[in-house]
């Protein structure tokens, strides 16, 4: 019996070892590195869908929008424009009438071609079913048509709510009729759609629990209508789930570009390691807001005074420098980012806006009433009650947890007596989304073509019992509310108009701050040349280009910046 | 003249110091005989015994030689001992109950025993199977699990195994003192049986059960506190014992076989002494209704009759 | 106290003084735990404070260097002895007792009440417990140290019952168990005054089995981000270095001291173990 | 034998029953509301989510009463059925179990069955030797102490990050498809190695002292002295004392499953090694509770069947449960 074992597991052995001898022998049959594009930190779990209505869940199919679908639109954050995609131009006939005309010769994958029907197909999916994100629309869309084989008709209500339209129309993806009007409902909405057939740059070729493989579309439309090639014939995105593994692979070069958070870039840019957008801090294209919602309904978040200290109390130097070491930027009290810079007004943040001032902090504090009884060193509220907040993030989320804790430090050195915690995610979740914190971080804004996408997370009203996609704090402003309500109507191309309800916005945020924004969230991207170079940089004057691979931002730049790449020497 | 035995002293060492277990032995054995060894628990029977085969730590060698046939045994070397034991001295020891082991079946266990002597277990096997013949053991025993078998069946297997080489000597420590009586019996027939069949050609027979030594036993050694007693045939000891020590211990026997480990000497007064720091001379005279001046120095081991060999001052030597 | 007893432990006390395992192991332990007790007066640096410059390799001032942000790890380090010590006692402490209870219990009434405490202990031996104790961990927001080791133990005593059990079946025969019952004595009274003080040797090597499992346990759990939410442990401080790029950035201080104090910890734990078993049972000294 | 395995087979099936009861429990304890948080990534419109939160909730089965939930949750279960993953979505659990599986049995039996079956030839072969027990002994009480995880994150810093030998990540190369070429076999083989050893010494440190205390005690047995007064030579006597040494670490493999799990689950972690522990975790971090409880069921299934294994391993090799004598 045992010398069998011990045979048994000898013959394992020399297997084994045969296997390995082998196979250190054998040439390796990878991938051609100079057809290749390696990239990681846009996917956070494995491939499961490719179902380009599935927003939350494509963030692990980075391609599946942009790559393998595309939208009618472009959008370019940097400089604030629309670019005509399947799109050959879209205008405003009426107010309520929006006319595309589509490009000619743009085919699927499997060569049919991409018309006017498609696109009606998928605007009016949305129509029938409600569980689409984008079913909202059809609260103002009243239908829409073909024009022939390439023009669309979109008719809207009187209302229309032309900043979320716009919005729309460079994040809804155009999906092939002839493959999916047989689809169940259940298939449209939750299907995995493996195989995707779409109409844009790249082809699904595999997946794995760690990767997705993309093959460049040697027939893409674009390449005779725009001129444009996307440079690697093949795009490996790599899913990395620690930073160690993320940072050595860019170090060594074996990852051309990863947008993960990695902590020390900085160092390694400045020894020129890895390349980074900008040259010195903070580095990384300002991507988002991070906000931190205070709960209104609970005292004393409820006083505006106090939440006023609090902006002042927070040092955000610290966020920036020490737990972020230097990759990010304080943002502005308005919470709009660089790219929307033209929409906050400068006056009112002048007159009303306010930076880092401990002693500032103390005045506001003593002003209303908060002063220190027992002498713990901490305030009591006016009342005479104890103070003791928490602020929260979700565990793991290792930048916000250093930043939670400079948030609690700096606090306390003002005599705020607030704790950071960091629970669960879905116990963080579950807390913001019943309105159960005190005070929490968020920044579910993405970068986008309006400050409207940001006030709907700030102010997204009517407050319910569950918020589940904004106003976490349930600050409660009728004004402001149909102040945000009023930007949603209006042109986007009306800029002043746009501007001046945005200033109304501005002057009751920074007067009742019902949340702060502390800083924006970078677009992390740290890239190798060793392979490929001419990436996005600050210095360059060609901005339409974006270098990240994060899901929904191919369209924002993403794509174009695979079209300009250009192998090492 | 099959064992002789010379002034064998073997000691414990403790971290107290050295238990003198063993003291000055000096006996022999003559060919064919089986030799009772009796005396109260830890009287150094066992030590007796254990020094002829296994002389490991703590136990320590001091002093004297032990001669099987002719040839001087290597005692205090544990290692050059192995040429001798099983071939030449064998032992059905005190733990037969478990001495084999549980996870090997019977036959292969014969089967490995003898083949780490050289010998050939498919020849050697009707041999073994008369002799299972001879313990009445089935022969089915040797496809068995030791855990198969009951205690007698055990035993008898074990004196099997021990004796397969045919040793000068056998050692059999509390062969009987697991068994019920009536195997007891039984065991102590085939033992009786080996040595005729010379298979075996001398036994001692380590026990206090003294009504089985009565059965089988040709001599009778009593021991003391490490020392050695008397020494006469069976019938000398059981009905004209010399030593005060053996009288007080046959008066003091159950009619029946003893079965339990303890026995006591109800009759004597007192406790046999510590052995880690005994009394000089006569150890047994602190309890000895006889003593008297002359026991204060060791009494020699003395044949005061042929074949009778007493260590008492009362007895023979001087004063005798 | 009677000569024998007396005799008995100063023979155990000669064996342990004598005992290199045991001296060693106990040597080990004492210093990290004197270390875990003052270690805090050893440096002036707040555990969570942004004290020093980041990223630093060992010091003067920084004996451990310092982390990503420019916290003193060595103030972490000794934050999270302490913790690794209390979750050893309190979680390895529990496990006994309550394998202590079962085992007696089982051992001692026999019977289908045995029955049942074995079926109990047989499935929980079988259930992978960190399994279990991942999802119990992901069940609370927030998490403690002391919560952890409650967790711990409740899940890592069937071992220590098994075992506790048997030796109380063994004991339980013996004479002077008997004479205890005859005399009336109660049940419990016999389990604790007559059987666990026979056993006191084997509680005790169960108990340091226990504790250094549920060192390694705590250390696991809170690695993956599942131990207390506040704080610091040895474990908390390894998971940091590798979220925090310790291994590509090169900063061996942060993750080295943390992993290699639990490794020696557990390691003497266990090295003590077999120095007792020696001591206790002659059988196995060294010859 | 027919007693053994009936005992067994109850603790076995009452083990099952409890597990997957604690298993469908899961999702109704667990804090958070599995389907919001789900929606919650998608940053929907207010209206939206609201409907896709009914949506969903039906088709979870959440909206049933709960007795009804649990019965259909044994109903689906015994037909193969364990949903469909939040995290994942919209894959099924069995589907993303099926595809981890062969990586943790490529990983976990090697490093289970080497590690146990080179310690017990080291610890037998260490024991009552005074040199090895004194030199290389310790190191094993080193290695049985060392957490899994750091272990795994010294490998992987000397050999991956310093010397760059081995790769500290996936279980196969980025640079290559799935297809079955000697390269892709290598690549597997060189991501296997780190993660292998982690599992593998931590093992045999524990193996080895465990063979070593049970030998020790084993040459102490009536049986070892009965053979040493035979003049048997020491390697019969040693390999006896192997052969009742191994029944202890038999079972013993048994015991330490659950531990080996955790071991893996870390060191899989470690070195994002996709199989089940890895799954586990970030099916936790997600609050996938559809895909926890098929993780945990799959390990409970998993070490019972292990367990099982072990128990007519130990019927083959043991007599005494074969011939009844012992209860367990």
């Amino acid at each position: 019996m045992w010398s069998r074992n011990k045979r048994v597991i000898g013959m394992m052995l020399v297997a084994l070892l045969t296997v390995g001898l082998i196979s250190g022998v054998a040439v390796a049959q990878a991938y051609e590195r100079s057809e290749t594009l390696y990239v990681s930190g846009a996917a956070w779990g494995p491939a499961s869908t490719w179902n380009p209505f599935q927003p939350g869940n494509l963030a692990n199919t980075t391609g599946t929008l942009g790559f393998v679908y595309e939208t009618l639109f472009n959008y370019d954050p940097l400089t604030n424009t629309m670019i005509p995609w399947l799109a050959k131009s879209g205008t405003w006939v009426s107010d309520n009438v929006y006319d595309v005309t589509l490009r000619d010769g743009i085919t699927w994958s499997d060569g049919h071609a991409l018309t006017a029907a498609d696109v009606v197909y998928t605007m009016n999916l949305a129509k029938e079913h409600e569980a689409l994100w984008f079913a909202p629309m059809w609260n103002y869309l009243v239908e829409v048509v073909a024009v022939g084989e390439l023009g669309v008709r979109f008719e809207f209500t009187d209302a229309p709510l032309y900043q979320e339209f716009d919005n729309n129309l460079y994040n809804i993806p155009i999906v092939p009729k002839h493959l999916w009007e047989w689809r169940t409902e259940e298939q449209i909405t939750i299907g995995a759609n493996a195989n995707p057939v779409g109409s844009g740059a790249y082809l699904y070729d595999t997946h794995g629990s760690d990767r997705n493989v993309w093959l460049r579309n040697e027939n893409w439309w674009a390449i005779d209508a725009l001129g444009l090639t996307p440079a690697p014939k093949r795009i490996v995105d790599i899913r990395f789930s620690s930073n160690n593994v993320a940072l050595g692979s860019v170090i060594k070069g074996e990852v051309d570009l990863s947008n993960n958070f990695l902590p020390g870039v900085a160092g390694l840019a400045d020894q020129g390691i890895v390349s980074t957008y900008f040259e010195g801090a903070p580095y990384m294209i300002s991507a988002n807001t991070a906000v931190l919602f205070l709960n209104t309904i609970i005292a004393p978040m409820d006083d505006p005074a106090f939440r006023k200290a609090l902006a002042y109390a927070i040092n955000v130097d610290d966020i920036v420098n020490v737990a972020y070491a230097q990759l990010v930027a304080a943002a502005s009290p308005t919470g709009l980012l660089p790219s929307l810079s033209a929409y906050a007004d400068q006056a009112v943040v002048d007159a009303l806006g306010w930076s880092y001032d401990p002693a500032e902090a103390a005045a506001v504090l003593a002003a209303a009433g908060y002063k220190d009884i027992d002498g713990d060193g901490y305030v009591e509220a006016p009342d005479g009650s104890k103070i003791a907040l928490e602020v929260t993030c979700p565990s793991g989320w290792t930048d916000w947890m250093a930043a939670i804790a400079v948030i609690s430090d700096s606090c306390k050195a003002a005599g705020i007596n607030l704790e950071d915690v960091a629970p669960d995610y879905g116990a963080w979740n579950t807390q913001m989304q019943t309105g159960t914190f005190n005070m929490t971080l968020n920044n579910w804004a993405a970068m986008s073509n309006t400050p409207w996408t940001l006030y709907n997370l700030l102010f997204r009203h009517p407050i319910q019992a569950q918020m589940q996609s904004g106003n976490f704090g349930r600050y409660d402003s009728q004004e402001l509310f149909d102040l945000v309500d009023a930007l949603a109507a209006v042109q986007t191309s009306d800029i002043a108009g746009m501007q001046a309800i945005c200033s109304d916005i501005q002057t009751i945020m920074l007067t009742e701050v019902p949340m702060i924004p502390l800083w924006y969230n970078g677009m992390w991207a740290q890239f190798s040349t060793s392979t490929w170079t001419n990436w996005p940089l600050d210095d360059d004057n060609d901005p339409s280009r974006l270098p990240t691979t994060w899901s929904g931002y191919w369209q924002l730049g993403g794509l174009m910046m695979l079209c300009e790449l250009e192998l090492a020497n | 003249m099959s064992l002789r035995v010379e002034d064998l002293t073997v000691y414990y060492q403790t971290l107290r110091g050295d238990v003198r277990a063993l003291e000055s032995a000096t006996f022999s054995l003559a060919d064919g005989e089986i030799m009772g060894l009796a005396g109260e628990s830890g009287c150094g029977k066992s030590t007796l015994s254990n020094s002829l085969i296994r002389l490991a730590p703590p136990m320590k060698h001091i002093k004297g030689r032990v001669i099987l046939d002719d040839q001087e045994l290597p005692i205090a070397d544990l290692h050059a001992m192995n040429e001798y034991r099983f071939t030449e001295i064998s032992v059905v020891p005190q733990y037969a109950m478990n001495a084999m082991n549980p996870t090997r079946k019977i036959g292969k266990m014969a089967e490995e025993l003898l083949r780490s002597r050289g010998i050939d277990a498919r020849k050697a096997l009707p041999e073994l199977e008369r002799r299972l013949d001879l313990v009445e053991l089935d022969h089915d025993v040797l496809k068995m699990y030791p855990i198969e078998m009951s205690g007698g069946m055990k035993q008898r297997m074990v004196m099997v195994l021990s004796t397969l080489m045919d040793p000068s000597l056998l050692l059999a420590d509390e062969i009987t003192s697991a068994l019920d009586v009536s195997t007891q019996k039984a065991v102590a027939k085939m033992l009786v049986g080996f040595r005729d069949r010379e298979i075996v050609k001398s036994i001692v027979v380590i026990t206090h059960d003294m009504s089985i030594l009565y059965q089988i036993a040709d001599g009778i050694m009593i021991m003391y506190a490490g020392q050695l007693a008397e020494k006469a045939s069976t019938e000398t000891i059981i009905h004209s014992p010399r030593h005060p020590y053996t009288k007080l211990l046959i008066t003091s026997l159950p009619k029946v076989g003893v079965k339990h480990d303890e026995v006591r000497l109800k009759g004597i007064p007192g406790n046999p002494p510590l052995l880690l720091d005994p009394p000089t001379g006569c150890r047994f005279r602190e309890r000895c209704p006889l003593a008297f001046e002359p026991c204060m120095d060791v009494p020699p081991f003395v044949e005061i009759e042929p074949n009778h060999f007493v260590a008492c001052w009362k007895e023979g030597g001087a004063n005798a | 106290m009677t000569r024998a007893t007396k005799k008995k432990r100063n023979e155990f006390l000669y064996f342990a003084m004598r005992n290199n395992k045991l001296k060693i192991g106990a040597v080990i332990i004492l210093f990290f735990l004197v270390l875990a007790a003052v270690g805090t007066l050893l440096t002036k640096n707040d555990p969570e404070t942004f004290a020093g410059p980041m990223s630093s390799p060992p010091s003067a001032e920084f004996w451990f260097g310092t982390t990503f942000f420019g916290q003193d790890v060595f103030s972490q380090f000794v934050i999270g002895l302490r913790a690794t010590f209390l979750v050893g006692a309190v979680g390895g402490g529990l496990a006994t007792l309550i394998g202590m209870l079962v085992g007696f219990i089982g051992g001692y009434r026999g019977g289908v009440i045995d029955e049942g405490l074995n079926v109990m202990t047989n499935i929980v031996l079988v259930i992978p417990t960190f399994a279990l104790l991942l999802i119990i961990s992901a069940y609370f927001e927030v998490r403690g140290l002391f919560m952890e080791s409650i967790f711990i133990g409740l899940t890592a005593w069937p071992w220590a019952a098994r075992a506790i059990r048997a030796q109380t079946l063994s004991l339980r025969s013996r004479e002077f168990v008997d004479l205890a019952r005859i005399s009336g004595m109660k049940p419990l009274r016999i389990v604790f005054s007559e059987i666990a003080p026979n056993m006191m040797s084997y509680l005790v090597m169960a108990f340091i089995l226990q504790f250094g499992g549920a060192i390694l346990i705590a250390a696991t759990l809170d690695f993956i981000g599942l131990g207390p939410t506040q704080g610091f442990s040895l474990g908390i401080m390894m998971q940091y270095a590798v979220l925090w790029g310790a291994l590509p950035l090169g900063s061996w201080w942060w993750f080295i001291p943390p992993g290699a104090a639990i490794a020696t910890i557990v390691g003497a734990l266990y090295f003590m173990n077999v120095g007792l078993d020696e001591v206790f049972n002659p059988k196995l000294r060294e010859t | 034998m027919k007693r053994y395995f009936g005992r067994k087979l109850l603790i076995y099936v009452i083990t099952f029953f409890l597990a997957v009861t604690i298993d469908w429990l899961i999702p109704r304890l667990m804090p958070g509301d599995p389907i919001q948080n789900m929606l919650a990534r998608a940053a929907l419109n207010a209206n939206a989510a609201e409907r896709m939160y009914t949506y969903y909730t039906h088709a979870f089965q959440l909206d049933l009463p709960v007795w009804q939930q649990y019965l259909s949750f044994w109903n689906a279960l015994l037909h193969g059925d364990l949903g469909i993953s939040t995290y994942l979505f919209p894959t099924p659990v069995v589907d993303i179990i099926k595809a981890a599986v062969p990586f943790d049995i490529f990983l976990l039996l090697p490093a289970i069955l080497l590690s146990w079956w080179a310690g017990n030839k080291f610890g037998a072969y260490a024991a009552r030797t005074k040199r090895l027990d004194n030199t290389v002994l310790p190191i094993a009480y080193l290695l049985t102490a060392t957490p899994y995880m750091w272990l795994g994150i010294l490998l992987a810093w000397v050999f991956g990050i310093i010397l760059g030998w081995l790769p500290i990540a996936g279980a196969y190369s980025y640079t290559m498809g799935t297809d079955l070429s000697w390269a892709f076999v290598g690549s597997v083989l060189k991501h296997w190695i780190l993660p292998f050893l982690s599992l593998f010494l931590v093992g045999f440190g524990g193996w080895a002292i465990g063979m070593r205390n049970m030998i020790i005690y084993e040459l102490e047995a009536d049986y070892s002295h009965y053979l040493e007064a035979l003049g048997a030579p020491r390697k019969l006597i040693r390999k006896y004392a192997f052969r009742n040494a191994i029944l202890p670490q038999l079972s013993g493999l048994a015991l330490q499953l659950g531990v080996i799990v955790a071991g893996a689950l870390v060191t899989e972690v470690v070195f994002s090694y996709p199989g089940i522990g890895y799954l586990i975790l970030s099916a936790i971090q997600n609050q996938d509770y559809f895909l926890v409880q098929g993780c945990f069921l799959f390990i409970i299934i998993g070490v019972l069947l292990a367990n099982f294994l072990i128990d007519i391993a130990f019927v083959i090799v043991d007599p005494r449960t074969r011939k009844g004598m012992v209860g367990e």
